[in-house]
């Protein structure tokens, strides 16, 4: 009893200490991480859409390959300046991460990759901005991949072409979904004005 | 050549196809060589306890006096070759390399055969002990190249009854023809040796293998064998090498001998077709083994011939009789290329296993060097024990002999046919001599 | 979702194979394969330990840590069931299986400093795998270390008799080696997306 | 080891005689995962570097204070403690990094070459030498990653430090897998040349343990 | 070996004294190696007519750095130096004919020395090495230079410069577009095969030409330096699977023929997957060993992320040589029998 004692004592006491050690580096981590996470989040979002007043909210969510992501729709005082989609494709190595942001106008204002595990020095080309600036100003019929020089379409980065591929499918994903959903009221507003 | 085409050649798998060279000298009939001035008659011929001298210096012999008496079973008896004095009992350089105690005798030129000699007409009425002792008393061995003691051969255990005897004459050494001419010169004395073999062992069928490259001499065996229905002649097929008693098994037979075992496993005994004749030559004349056939060839003399040779004979006087060395000569091998050894003086004498004398020019022995292994598989094809001898060779040369042996090292019979093929010119077979020493040292 | 499982399985063998592409446990692979009989052993000891860890830690990750939110003591705990598994392995086996135990008793010792023992559970936290998922990432990946064994074992001794540049003899000409292995399986990269 | 060896020695022996990377083959893991940059391998060095000293610290200072009978256990949870410790603190305020290499973090768990000290040195020796050994090795440890991934770094991206050097990326095979491994026998190998060329080591690579 | 003869007699002459055998096999390890490389000069041939002097270039280049390597590393490492025995310039030449015409003069620079240095002589040199020393300076620089290695331009009209018009390989079409595409492009089948058989596309430069390596193959055949169970069983199993699992509409409509004939897989099986050091020297083994990089290659071709899978199956199989003919040894004679007997 005495000696059973005399080994657990000294390992409870390190137990609680450890404990409380631990416990304490939570305590002041765990906010810091949970803020670095929003703010990150905030701030890619912002950039999608830089004209916009208001905080940005989500509008809703869909799924890609069977994961769930959000849409947002962003304001400057109420009215609508762009929408923004999370979306994913399934690149050379890994699924591609990325931010979609659509104007009125239903063409492209911007495309953000957020995460990706291509293999370093060919997938991760399409991380360059020559390759992801193409998408600008684009609309939903013009997101197809060619090999080989193109103004219409979107140029694959050579030597990473499934890498390539896998963006441009998740960005046409998400801009057919933004459309879907607002596309409506926009062609609408464009009769409007045709009469 | 009907007689090739009798059946399918029988043959193992694996081997070789050295050039066969035997056009030198296997149409040559086999001459009597001169009766050397001395002999030098090395005391121990055979595997096995050697034997202790009868005889002292200056003491007067007759041929087919017995010189050297057997101390053991695993032994056979030496006899005078000539009639003369014994002028010398010491150590002289001996074929297989160590120098050996040797009895020399000088030769009187009378040659005459020692005194009681019994000759016996009737021979197949003895029994097969009486029989067995005649091979015993008048010093048999293998003359195939192994030279065992003969009756230990035909003495086998109980527990391993024999039922086949295989005279061995597919003499799948290159240059050699000794055998091809025994068989070609005295078939008749072969197959009633081959008789006495079966009667000793009690053994109903009786095969002699034959290299299908010998078409006269599986002729010949087969009307000397005509009169009898339970010996049989198989034409063999041509490649080394066929002659190694677990491959002619295998091919005639069709029995494998268990590895690390002996061919009396699979009820068995292989004799030389030479062996048979030195046989008959005991049991009808009582004559004790003095003289065999012994080819003499090579590009490294200048007439190559067959010779029918004393015990004892120098090599230096075979090769005089056979026109001497050409001026290229560079190698004497005792023995044929494939598996004799080569000598570093021609004052060996001839002996119970000595089946031929190959003379090779300067420009067939090669002095390359070897490199690594390739592992281009071609030693494990060829090898007839299907061993790996690459690795075997790589374990060894780096001195890992336990891995080689791991790798059946012990299974190899040392028929060079790895060595012959492998164009890193590595020497595994050195290798493997070397290896077992070692393990055996580590043995003991 | 079965079809997922399978997936996880071939790519955590093949494809992300822990000791090739994914720089773990190393310290064992280079430490101590050089005999196939150890290879094979430590395979299977290790192949074990994975599962039984992974269905274990999965539990306890579920039912317990996120819902009380102890997701940041999982080192500790993880680590805690891999030396008490081990411990109570050594003792059970011992007694009921003392033939198994002489067999494969040592390397349950190297396991508690194992990092690749470790890594299953917490890359199954990090992916939130699902029960069936966990199972198929350790098993997948018990096998492919297996299989990086056995390579390795088998070309070790090869090794063993090539006279290899003084310097290079050992570690160094063994991470070369593993390089050009790991060269080789690049082969397979790409064939499966998680 | 014991006292006698001045702290001078202890922590030269741990950042060269007994390197845990290149000498005692220790950890090797991390030593190959996240090299390919050296800011990387320098905050992987560091938080060992920290989880050595602190364990060595806190095993001396308990010393007589364990019951032998527990003691492997409780290096183990001491070791685990201090790396939940780095392991939050760094996901807080290193996230890009951690991001690539937190496995890695959390299995300094796991490393042999912090469990090994701690029981053949800590537990035998006073607070001063056992804290001197961790800085030694820990720092060792540093060292050795940061020459790899310098090594790669550059030739893998053209840059160190992130900071762009060369225009181009001259063999990008160093930063990824197959390089980490090149690198590493690459360098084990020079260092022994070295060691055998100038300070007559014997120089077979070490031997292997985690 | 040789051991100084001693004449004893004064009148013999010196004899030279050596354990047998006393006589050789015609082969040798030289004579071999240049053979193959000789048996590779109708490939040379073809990539020099197709692809001019650039080829001409990439083919020097290789083969002066891989001797300068080998000769560079032996003297490092106080070895004998052993450029005759020929294993380094076939390296180079089987490095070079894997390579695009159009790659830039230091990727076979770099290809070669880590052939020579690292995957050969660091391993111990001829025979000793695990990874087909080709293959591995190929791989390193594809994934080095990856870009440009996956980059391929079309037989060359002018002697002198490549055009810079650069075209996707028919395996890269095949996968990426679908046969149709090919058909777009050669019209008809007929005429595909016979432009992949002569050589008329974009690939490696000793790739390209069928005709040309199946000339060579036939040689080594012949001559026994090579045998079938490597090449055969890899090649027919690559036009199996790919003809039952192939087809973009469903099972059995692959196209065989054109998976056979495209891609390294001609070169590879014949004179890169039979290098004897590399693979298993146990013949059953090397059938096995055939088989599987089969498999590997199609799997690569038609799942895996890279067009060509033939260079990535021959190192992985590499991986494993050792281990089959470990696993494969045939069993020696009288084993079996052995058991029976009691010793
Ligand atoms: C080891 C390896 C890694 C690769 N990684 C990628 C990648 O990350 N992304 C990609 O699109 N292609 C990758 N590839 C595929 C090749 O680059 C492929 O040839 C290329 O994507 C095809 O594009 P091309 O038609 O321009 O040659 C990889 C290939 C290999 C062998
Ligand atoms: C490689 C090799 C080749 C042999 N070739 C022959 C041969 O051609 N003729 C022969 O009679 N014995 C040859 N032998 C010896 C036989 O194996 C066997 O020992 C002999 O035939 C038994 O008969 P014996 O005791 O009468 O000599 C050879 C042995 C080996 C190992
Ligand atoms: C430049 C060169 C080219 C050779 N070409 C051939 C050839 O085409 N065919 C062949 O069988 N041997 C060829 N050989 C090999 C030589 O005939 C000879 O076998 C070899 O160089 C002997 O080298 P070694 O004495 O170092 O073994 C060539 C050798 C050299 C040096
Ligand atoms: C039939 C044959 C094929 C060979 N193939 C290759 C090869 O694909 N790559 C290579 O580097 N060397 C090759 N060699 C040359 C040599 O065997 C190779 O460099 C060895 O791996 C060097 O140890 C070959 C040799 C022969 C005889
Ligand atoms: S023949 Fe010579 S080179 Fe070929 S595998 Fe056998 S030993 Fe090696
Ligand atoms: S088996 Fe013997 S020789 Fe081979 S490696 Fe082991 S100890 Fe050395
Ligand atoms: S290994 Fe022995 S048995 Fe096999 S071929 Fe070589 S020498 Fe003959
Ligand atoms: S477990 Fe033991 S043997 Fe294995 S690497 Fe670690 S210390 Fe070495
Ligand atoms: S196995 Fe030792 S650190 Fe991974």
């Amino acid at each position: 009893m005495k000696d059973i004692l005399k080994i657990t004592l000294p390992l409870v006491v390190i137990f609680v200490v450890a404990g409380i050690i631990m416990g304490v580096t939570y305590q002041h981590t765990y906010p810091v991480r949970f803020q670095a996470e929003k703010k990150e989040k905030e701030e890619a979002l912002k950039e999608m859409a830089p004209s916009a007043t208001d905080p940005i909210k989500p509008a809703g969510t869909w799924t890609v390959a069977n994961k769930a992501y959000e849409y947002y729709e962003a304001t400057s005082n109420g009215k609508p300046v762009d929408y923004i989609a999370e979306t994913a494709g399934k690149g050379y190595s890994s699924y591609i991460k990325m931010l979609v942001s659509l104007g009125p106008d239903m063409k492209i204002s911007d495309v953000k990759v957020l995460d990706m595990n291509e293999t370093p020095g060919l997938g991760d080309q399409i991380l360059e901005k020559s390759f992801l600036d193409q998408f600008k100003g684009k609309s939903l019929s013009q997101i197809v991949l060619v090999k080989g020089e193109t103004k219409e379409n979107i140029q694959a980065v050579s030597g990473a072409t499934y890498s390539s591929r896998g963006v441009t499918n998740g960005v046409k994903d998400a801009v057919q979904l933004l459309v879907d959903k607002y596309g409506a009221g926009i062609k609408m507003a464009a009769q409007e004005v045709a009469k | 050549m009907e007689a090739t085409t009798i059946k399918a050649e029988a043959t193992f798998s694996g081997g070789v196809h050295p050039a066969g060279e035997k056009e030198l000298t296997a149409h040559k009939p086999s001459i009597r060589a001169a009766i050397p001035k001395r002999v030098i008659i090395p005391l121990s011929q055979h595997i096995g306890a050697p034997t202790k001298p009868l005889v002292v210096v200056g003491q007067e012999v007759k041929k087919g006096e017995k010189i050297g008496e057997t101390t053991g079973f695993v032994s056979a008896p030496v006899h005078a070759s000539v009639s003369g004095k014994v002028v010398a009992l010491g150590n002289f350089p001996h074929s297989l390399g160590m120098d050996v105690p040797s009895v020399v005798i000088e030769s009187n030129g009378k040659d005459e055969w020692v005194a009681g000699l019994k000759e016996t007409a009737d021979y197949n009425l003895l029994n097969p002990d009486e029989l067995k002792k005649m091979v015993q008393d008048a010093g048999i061995v293998g003359m195939g190249g192994a030279t065992f003691p003969t009756h230990v051969k035909l003495s086998p255990p109980k527990e391993k009854p024999i039922d086949v005897v295989i005279l061995n004459g597919a003499e799948c050494e290159p240059y050699l023809t000794s055998d091809h001419r025994l068989m070609l010169e005295k078939p008749t004395e072969i197959i009633e040796g081959l008789k006495i073999l079966m009667k000793i062992l009690g053994v109903k069928k009786g095969y002699i293998g034959i290299e299908a490259n010998k078409p006269d001499a599986i002729e010949s065996m087969k009307k000397a064998a005509a009169g009898s229905p339970d010996i049989h002649v198989w034409p063999v097929k041509v490649k080394y090498p066929q002659g190694a008693e677990k491959m002619l098994i295998k091919a005639i037979a069709g029995r494998t001998v268990p590895a690390g075992g002996l061919p009396m496993d699979v009820g068995v005994v292989v004799q030389n077709v030479g062996t048979a004749e030195a046989i008959y030559n005991a049991v009808r004349y009582g004559r004790p083994l003095i003289e065999r056939y012994v080819t003499v060839t090579g590009r490294g003399v200048k007439e190559p011939k067959n010779f029918i040779v004393r015990i004892g004979t120098p090599f230096a006087q075979l090769v005089e009789e056979a026109g001497g060395l050409t001026d290229s000569a560079a190698k004497v091998i005792a023995g044929g290329p494939m598996m004799g050894m080569s000598q570093y003086t021609l004052d060996v004498p001839v002996i119970k296993g000595t089946s031929g004398i190959t003379v090779l020019p300067k420009s067939e022995v090669s002095t390359k060097s070897y490199g690594p292994c390739i592992r281009c598989g071609r030693c494990i094809d060829v090898c007839p024990m299907k061993l790996q001898p690459s690795l075997i060779g790589i374990f060894i040369e780096k001195g890992h002999y336990l891995d080689a042996k791991d790798y059946n090292l012990m299974d190899c019979f040392e028929c060079g046919s790895c060595t012959f093929v492998c164009p890193a010119n590595r020497p595994i077979v050195q290798w493997v001599k070397k290896a077992k020493k070692e393990l055996a040292k580590k043995k003991n | 979702m079965w079809q997922h499982v399978l997936t996880i399985f071939i790519a955590s063998a093949l494809i992300n194979n822990f000791v090739f592409t994914r720089y773990l446990g190393l310290c064992i692979f280079f430490g101590v394969t050089k005999r196939m009989e150890t290879a094979i052993g430590m395979s299977f000891t290790f192949t074990a330990v994975m599962l039984v860890e992974a269905v274990l830690n999965w539990v306890i990750y579920t039912y317990v840590m996120v819902p009380y939110h102890l997701g940041f003591l999982k080192i500790v705990i993880f680590i805690g069931t891999v030396a008490a598994f081990v411990q109570a392995a050594d003792t059970i086996m011992k007694k009921v299986a003392p033939a198994l135990y002489y067999k494969l008793g040592i390397y349950l010792a190297l396991i508690v400093t194992n990092c690749i023992i470790l890594a299953v559970p917490l890359l199954n936290a990090d992916e939130n795998y699902s029960l069936f998922e966990s199972m198929a990432l350790a098993v997948g990946s018990g096998l492919g270390f297996s299989l990086a064994l056995i390579i390795m074992a088998s070309i070790r001794e090869k090794l063993e008799l090539a006279d290899v540049p003084k310097s290079f003899q050992g570690l160094p000409i063994s991470f070369v080696l593993t390089g050009l292995i790991a060269l080789a399986f690049l082969g397979f990269s790409g064939m499966i997306t998680l | 080891m014991s006292n006698n060896v001045s702290l001078g020695t202890l922590f030269k022996n741990g950042v060269f005689g007994e390197n845990p990377v290149f000498r005692l083959a220790l950890s090797l893991c991390p030593a190959v995962a996240v090299t390919s940059g050296v800011k990387n391998g320098f905050l992987m060095g560091a938080a060992v570097l920290f989880v050595m000293t602190m364990t060595n610290v806190t095993v001396s200072l308990l010393r007589n204070f364990i019951n032998p009978k527990v003691r492997i256990p409780s290096y183990v949870f001491i070791t685990a403690t201090w790396v939940t410790v780095i392991d939050q603190v760094m996901s807080a305020y290193q996230r890009a990094v951690y991001k690539e290499m937190g496995l890695y973090i959390m299995l300094i768990v796991a490393f042999a070459i912090i469990l090994s000290r701690a029981e053949m040195f800590a537990s035998k020796n006073k607070l001063l030498p056992s804290f001197v050994d961790g800085v030694g090795m820990g720092v060792g440890f540093l060292l050795a990653l940061m020459l790899l991934g310098v090594f790669r770094e550059f030739l893998g991206k053209g840059s160190l430090w992130g900071a762009q050097i060369l225009p181009g990326k001259p063999l990008l095979i160093a930063i990824m897998p197959t390089g980490g491994f090149f690198a590493m026998g690459l360098v084990m190998g020079w260092l022994n040349w070295i060691d055998r060329k100038f300070f007559g080591g014997t120089g077979g690579g070490g031997g292997g343990h985690h | 070996m040789e051991a100084p003869a001693k004449a004893l007699a004064k009148e013999q002459p010196k004899l030279i004294v050596s354990i047998g055998p006393h006589v050789h096999d015609v082969e040798s390890t030289a004579k071999i190696m240049w053979t193959v490389s000789a048996a590779l000069l109708p490939a040379v041939i073809m990539s020099v007519i197709y692809f001019g002097m650039p080829a001409i270039m990439v083919i020097l280049v290789c083969l002066l750095t891989s001797l300068a390597a080998e000769a560079g590393m032996q003297w490092l490492l106080k070895k004998p130096i052993t450029l005759t025995d020929g294993s380094a310039f076939l390296t180079g030449l089987l490095l070079a004919l894997n390579l695009p015409a159009n790659a830039p003069l230091y990727i076979p620079f770099i290809g070669s020395v880590v052939a020579i240095m690292i995957a050969k002589q660091l391993f111990g040199g001829l025979g000793y090495n695990i990874f087909n020393p080709a293959l591995v300076g190929r791989a390193f620089v594809l994934i080095s230079f990856a870009k440009i290695m996956t980059t391929f331009v079309a037989p060359a009209t002018t002697f002198m410069a490549l055009d810079a018009k650069t075209t996707a390989t028919p395996l890269v079409l095949l996968k990426e577009e679908g046969i149709s595409k090919l058909l777009e492009i050669y019209h008809t089948k007929a005429l595909l095969y016979r432009d992949l058989f002569l050589g008329n596309r974009a690939g490696s430069l000793g790739e390209t030409s069928v005709i040309a390596l199946l000339l060579g193959a036939a040689f080594l055949l012949a001559k026994r330096y090579i045998t079938w169970h490597i090449p055969i069983p890899f090649i027919a199993t690559v036009g199996i699977l790919t003809w039952i699992f192939g087809g973009k509409d469903g099972l059995m409509t692959g196209d065989p023929i054109l998976h056979m004939m495209s891609g390294g897989l001609i070169l590879g099986a014949f004179f890169m997957a039979t290098d004897y050091v590399t693979g298993p020297s146990v013949r059953s083994a090397q059938v096995v060993f055939g088989i599987c990089a089969g498999i590997l290659t199609t799997l690569i071709r038609l799942k895996g992320g890279y067009p060509e899978g033939v260079m990535f199956a021959i190192l992985l199989m590499n991986c494993f040589a050792p281990l089959l003919d470990r696993g494969m040894r045939s069993r020696v004679f009288g084993k079996a029998e052995a058991k029976g007997v009691k010793k």
